[in-house]
């Protein structure tokens, strides 16, 4: 059965919320609305009850989830998220809160807040840290800000950001969001930085670096703390993306490599759910050189125990009155600290350097399976991290990427990141994650080595791939190109 | 461990097949001074389900929660009743733990789902296009503005931003104009009957790219949005109008209709909660469809499949970062995902006849209070019009009766002296705000607390 | 993708429950267990937590459910389950109290149990009502008790409970459980009661009728009253089985009829979950002659409005010592008292009144739709109370009810009840119930006649339907000759 | 009304089509003068979910929530740590709002979870085959002692019961007798540091159909079942166990291993919750395969489809009403389908590792308590033997201490006087239940309140 929209079976009339009756007149009843009332019809179509949950249930039946299967999403890191933390983010004394409320009402939530931050700056080995960014490329921002903020107060106007090719797309965007001039940094052939090219190009107007360790080729930077050393000397700063912490949590701290700022994206490493797209949480721990710079509003425990929230009026109190500014209204993604912490104290010290000692086997396990059939361009640069990386060589003429990918959706998996790190042809990138059970990995390997034996046997089945799933492949360029962004009732046009 | 599935038989079997003596040998890479031989010091090892439970509920019990006092807050964040079936469709495991929809053939639920929710959101805006949302209010705010920018092509780099937009929001875009030079026009709020339409409208000038108002403003009060877009548009800059409370709209015109270029607000009213600020939901929308190509943010369309059947599909996906790198429209790559679909979910169930009957008795209930809390002695409404949040003025410092009165379990309102920390002529102003979760009971509550404390 | 058991995945050393580790020694491990200590290996498979999400959220898949699609099922009243009402029932005041606690830590939840009775009552015009029946039938149970504890305490021992042909299975189950006999009542031609008959059969050793009110054709019985008052006359009492209450409620009081006993199947009228099968609740209002007898314990308000439980402990106080003893170990079904409490609240008087007229309505139109393609053998009797009943009458050679019911799970629906009621061949009994959209009627009876076509015209691919579901027709006979109860590790065997 | 779908509209268009003047039409069987005009009398009108929400929650406020005290009841209910992703897979809705499995093409997930939980059931029981659950405990139980009397074929009339076993359950059994005319044989309990196994086996003869026992019993002491077990086959007869803590046999043999016939019990303990009282698991299972056919209650087993995959179904059914009518092993009609769901996952998740970890660690604290609590004076322990339940004695009438101490939020336990109020020499027993969930603090919390009661 298809499922028409809420615009194809919903009725301006029909509401699925009941409100008392308003009391006709009465003193309280005059409108103060300045002349302003809406009056036109707003075009909203209602459902009963049981229309509703129907009609979202049926829908959430056509996505793919982790409940539902294996996600091998390189650098997304889609891993389990538990259930507990569902429960703990709906505590009244956290769901049911409001930013504004006087702080006395609210000192467990500040707590919250301040744990976290604690577990962060430990976990890293940094100094500080901006808790308020709404998501990863919002930390990046902050982190890219911070170092602006930090190299102005010392009157020191650089225009550069250097990106290695193989980084996120964020981070160009990021950087030039911010007004930097973005330059690449090219990679070795064994898929890392290359530390002489960048030395040569640091210089005076080289505001820092962007750096994402473990890198996108599923491998460690092991020169990151020379990497580091150079940009210092130059006067620059560090920033390290850290979209895949997920992988050394536990086992190194980057503040111990030199790193001056990196985001962490809650629901990679700690698990907050991705939610089809978020919302995300990306708080940015900060080096001492770059603590001082970050933005309102943040915790702070004073001498006595007692959790304070710093904010504009209060910044000086705090001795924080070179904050950048402020990122967004409020004080972060409460519903995600909560989750966030909670898996935290779960796992604790030792079950977090669990984390990344299995994700990382997870991903070897993985790697070393499949590359008797698959190409790993790195796969003789010694064992991988949290993801394995391979390539398309080997493929039959015509086949793609892009149709091994879509094929192993008939399998009963999403795909795993494709053409990604760019530094790679027809890129695939594999991250199993720890939650991951033995069994299901065997699975996972047995469904892909089929798939890539078809890729390379020539199989022209692939290309109309997939067949089992709730839509063929679908026209993305009619989309762009004559785009439909919104519904419009077929009877009106 | 209990969310780790692999067992000690499991990890030797996989280490003898990736030819590793022991997990560290993986870890080869990373230089050995800076590896962590145990668990790193002076943090907990790991606990129980039932401890961690317990230790977040004593956290919990700490605060003090909207729903056990007579609760007056608003200023950007309001308290609704939201119905349960809302929670159990974003617990669904299909919607909660998905993916961001970029393979579409197994990602149609969340796919029709932004496509309807932009809808919504377009048609409350009285707008042509509405995207997959943002971060929040204050981000898409900002967003706003750089778009704005982008349409009049870096050739105009003056802001004007409304004195009465929310100085939060107002902060992140003087934040964020910081590094992209952009000069900002603001001027401070006063504790008028009615917003400075006029002061406003005398700042915009030929080199303004856009002019941001909000709508209702920050005291509660209701701007003459027609009649700053015609000013606006005289002078070639954008009309952005900020919404922070989206059940307004069930009751008062929308901006679209009346002449704003971009519509932002904060979407959390309608399914999202308090959450102590976040996440909340960016809502974006532009009323005119030749600016489409300037948003940021995801965008959900409408195609085909290989086999003629209606699908949907991220799209125009050339503006974002993953394609475009440093040239993109915004570094965003997420959007609120879950909060939309909560707000989605909320919207289905109220239709347009309940999102009316909603604003209605929000505002019923506004009304009631205000007229009780003007008889108050001391206290003088300042509103002359206002949907379901008003300013009073106490005469004497609101934020130290604010903490009085919070002693005593009634969380009285926003004062404006927290909100404007370097406007003491602010300082006697309280931002009440009233929805339908306020009883008159709770009106009464605070009258007589206001009552008690001003005596 | 194939479920595998948990037998098949799990490992007896696999956990997803973490437990402190136990203190060494100490006063307190010394184990007193009477050398009874479990050695052997018991057999019990464990899964991580992410597994175990995903193996019943897979499972899950595999179900049809009413957040899915109607379930036609006639008599079983599968309607919309608000969620508002699970969320009462899992409030820390109603699901983390114990059965036992001092009556002054629950007097809310006996409060609650108190308002549902009184609904219960002013509903269906009764005098009292036992709350503790675990279930529809457990409720049946419990009024033919009251009956028999009635007759005994005024001396009079009958032997024969009469029973309407088209009865549940459960109504002679019941009466032979409590020591009766059990005698049919036949049917009138119009699918009624056969007055005449049952008048004929009274007499001293009939102990009382079990009437389905509206019946199991989905019939109102018009001579209720009548057959009340000929039972009454005959020193017998009337049970009314209340299972299609639904179609009644605010419409007509079962009390104002001369019922002396009926069950509420609080899952069919009052919204709670069927759960795939169970929990139900079944309390039982009773006469003011039967009420005196009723089962401990129960609540009841004093003067001073202070709810008590009454129980064994206290019953003369509360002038019940007739009571005929106990049915369960507490209280009955809280869980689903809060939620059908909910329930009644939110519909009020007016709302329950409108349950009936639209779940009359719905299956009204059904039945209007359709009897120009499926035979309805009662469709000239006048409108159907809340089901529609149809018969294969027309149908090919060789093609049967149960054929017609598996091909509509092609067409993405539960079947309805088949071949029952037992007094119409082939019978099929649909009941759409309040909680449809003329939308999803409409659907739905297109799809039904689709079916009903094929069947008439001898469409054989229905033999084998269905087609398309996550099971082809199973062998239920191998399953009875040669039944396998439990899993037995194949290795073993 | 938000749980209605059909419109006025609708409702007049549906009308005209069944060719009714008014919905009064369609009731015209009703006879008029038993039609009610209006709604009922003295009932309120319909309300919001928020009203309903609130009304309730005040209801739930005025409980004392275990949770929220220093809390030690059992006596056949046990306060557990139920992890949350057990509430979750109970909320997906197509367990939740699915209907009994008798379809199985569409009914695969209910299904194998059924055939899953008999296994786990019959493991943990020591037993060939368990049903798919009965409404609770105490009904199994006497499902037990009718089923012991078709074993016999009615010419055993008589059933043994022990002095120990729960009173409720006891009383159960005597109500449904009264009935059946079987002749109950028990015997007051004694306070004894071991159950009365000598005179139990005493009063089994040759006319008796079955023994009942408790195990762990109702005052927490281990019977020794074996013995008994032995001395029933001697005489022809069945031992039923019954356990109403399914968490102790994690730590002690079980009740098939050590020879009953038919083990019953609660199986409330995992996954399911207090919930005052009900819904909870009735378990039910036997030892020897031949007596599958007298069981009642639903079965669930393995087949294969018409494609031979492997699939489950409803079987067995002859033995039931829907089929055998007046015949059927049982009138029940039902199980405890959503409470069994949450058994097997709180299982599943435990496995055996897990669930030697929970017994022990109740075991651990029950054993930390009692030694405590005997240390209190005035109190002295009677068990000898226990799992995670026990009895002691106070010297004073032990319903007064209990409700003096939950006046100070201690809820101490059950006192013997509440179960057996027409024992008054039981009177100063007081029945003290120690799970994983009871802290240490909670422990020293009951002693120092006892201490101060009992001074």
């Amino acid at each position: 059965l298809e499922e028409p929209l809420i615009f194809e079976i919903g009725h301006a009339e029909t509401t699925g919320v009941d409100f008392p009756t308003p009391l006709p007149g009465g003193e309280g009843a005059k409108a103060r609305l300045a002349g302003m009332e809406r009056t036109d019809p707003i075009g909203l179509p209602g459902l009963s009850e049981p229309e509703t949950i129907r009609h979202y249930t049926r829908l959430s039946r056509q996505n793919y989830a982790i409940d539902l299967g294996l996600f091998p999403l390189g650098s997304c890191t889609m891993k389990h998220n538990p259930r507990l933390n569902e429960k703990v983010a709906r505590m009244p004394g956290f769901a049911d809160v409001h930013p504004l409320q006087p702080v006395d009402t609210v000192r467990g939530a500040l707590e919250v807040v301040n744990e976290l931050a604690h577990w962060l700056i430990d976990l890293t080995g940094m100094h500080g840290v901006a808790m308020s960014p709404k998501a990863g490329a919002h930390g990046e921002l902050c982190g890219i800000l911070c170092i602006r903020a930090a190299l102005e107060a010392r009157g020191d106007a650089r225009e550069v950001i250097l990106v290695p090719e193989s980084a996120h797309g964020t981070n160009p965007a990021t950087a030039a969001f911010a007004g930097y001039k973005v330059e690449d940094i090219p990679a070795t052939p064994e898929g890392r930085v290359d530390l002489e090219a960048l030395k040569a190009r640091l210089g005076p107007d080289v505001a820092g670096v962007m750096i994402t360790n473990p890198n996108t080729c599923g491998l460690f930077e092991p020169d990151m703390k020379a990497i580091s050393d150079a940009v210092h000397e130059a006067g620059g700063f560090v920033y390290c993306d850290g979209a895949n912490f997920n992988a050394i949590v536990g086992k190194v701290r980057p503040g111990d490599l030199g790193v001056d700022a990196m985001h962490i994206n809650l629901h990679k490493t700690f698990s907050t759910p991705h939610g089809g797209g978020g919302p995300g949480s990306g708080p940015v721990v900060l080096s001492e050189a770059l603590a001082p710079y970050g933005p309102l509003p943040f915790t702070a425990r004073d001498g006595d125990g007692v959790v304070h929230l710093v904010e504009e009026e209060n910044a000086a109190e705090f001795d924080h009155t070179r904050a950048f500014g402020r990122m967004t209204a409020f004080h972060g993604q409460m519903g995600m600290f909560t989750r966030a912490l909670a898996y935290m104290l779960s796992h604790g010290a030792d079950g977090l350097k669990q984390v990344a000692e299995d994700a990382v086997l997870n991903a070897n396990y993985v790697l070393r399976s499949l590359e008797d059939v698959l190409d790993a361009p790195f796969g003789h640069s010694g064992p991988c991290m949290h993801e394995a990386l391979f390539s398309d060589k080997g493929f039959a003429e015509g086949l793609s990427t892009l149709d091994l990918a879509k094929a192993l959706i008939d399998e009963g998996y999403h795909p795993m990141t494709m053409y990604f790190p760019l530094v790679v042809h027809g890129a695939m990138l594999v991250e199993p994650t720890e939650t991951e059970s033995k069994a299901a990995l065997d699975q996972f390997i047995m469904a892909l080595r089929s798939v890539a034996e078809r890729a390379k046997s020539g199989d022209e089945s692939l290309k109309t791939a997939p067949h089992y799933a709730p839509r063929r492949r679908l026209d993305e360029t009619q989309a762009a190109r004559k785009p439909i962004l919104a519904w419009n009732d077929p009877d009106m046009v | 461990m209990r969310y780790l599935p692999l067992t000690d038989t499991d990890r030797s079997d996989m280490l003898e097949k990736v030819g590793a003596p022991d997990i560290d040998a993986l870890f080869s890479d990373v230089p050995e001074e800076a590896r962590l031989s145990g668990p790193i010091e002076g943090l907990p090892m790991h606990a129980s389900e039932m401890a961690v439970e317990k230790h977040m509920r004593r956290l919990s019990k700490k605060n003090l929660a909207a729903s056990d006092a007579a609760f007056f807050l608003g200023a950007g964040a309001y308290k609704h009743h939201i119905p349960a079936s809302v929670d159990h469709i974003i617990q669904r495991g299909e919607f909660l733990t998905a993916y961001t929809p970029y393979q579409p053939e197994i990602a149609q639920g969340t796919l029709q789902m932004l496509f309807e929710f932009q809808t919504q959101v377009a048609r409350l805006y009285g707008c042509a296009v509405a995207n997959a949302s943002m971060y929040d209010g204050s981000t898409a705010c900002w967003e706003a503005v750089a778009m704005a920018g982008r349409v009049a092509r870096g050739r105009k780099r003056k802001v004007v931003l409304s004195g009465a937009l929310h100085p939060h929001y107002a902060e992140v875009v003087r934040t964020m104009a910081k590094f992209t030079e952009d000069e900002i026009a603001d001027a401070p709020p006063s504790l008028a009957p009615a917003p400075d339409d006029d002061g406003l409208i005398a700042r915009i000038d030929e080199n303004t790219s856009c002019v941001v108002v909000q709508y209702p403003d920050i005291l509660g009060r209701l701007p003459d949005l027609a009649r700053i877009a015609e000013a606006a548009h005289e002078k070639g800059a954008l009309l952005i109008a900020v919404n922070t409370e989206p059940v307004a709209l069930g009751a008062i015109k929308s901006p679209g209709e009346l002449g704003a270029d971009i519509v932002v607000g904060e979407g959390q009213s309608i399914g999202v909660g308090l959450q102590f600020g976040g996440p909340y939901l960016g809502l974006f929308a532009v009323r005119d469809p030749k600016h489409v190509r300037m948003m940021p943010g995801r965008l959900c369309g409408e195609t085909v499949d290989a086999e003629g059947k209606r699908g949907f599909v991220l799209t125009l996906s050339t503006r974002e970062q993953h394609i475009r790198r440093e040239k993109a429209t915004s570094n965003i790559c997420t959007n609120s995902g879950l909060c939309a679909l909560a707000f989605s979910v909320h919207m289905t169930l109220l239709g347009e006849k309940g999102l009316r009957q909603m604003a209605m008795e929000n505002h019923r209930l506004a009304c009631l209070a205000a007229d009780r809390l003007a008889r108050v002695p001391g206290v003088t409404l300042l509103n002359d019009s206002f949907f379901n949040e008003f300013t009073i003025r106490l005469g004497t410092d609101a934020r130290t009766i604010v903490r009085a009165l919070a002693d005593k379990g009634v969380l009285a309102g926003v004062s404006l002296g927290r909100l404007f920390p370097d406007n003491p002529e602010l300082a006697d102003g309280l931002l009440v705000a009233v929805t339908e979760t306020t009883s008159e009971e709770d009106i009464e509550t605070l009258a007589s607390a206001l009552e008690g404390e001003l005596a």
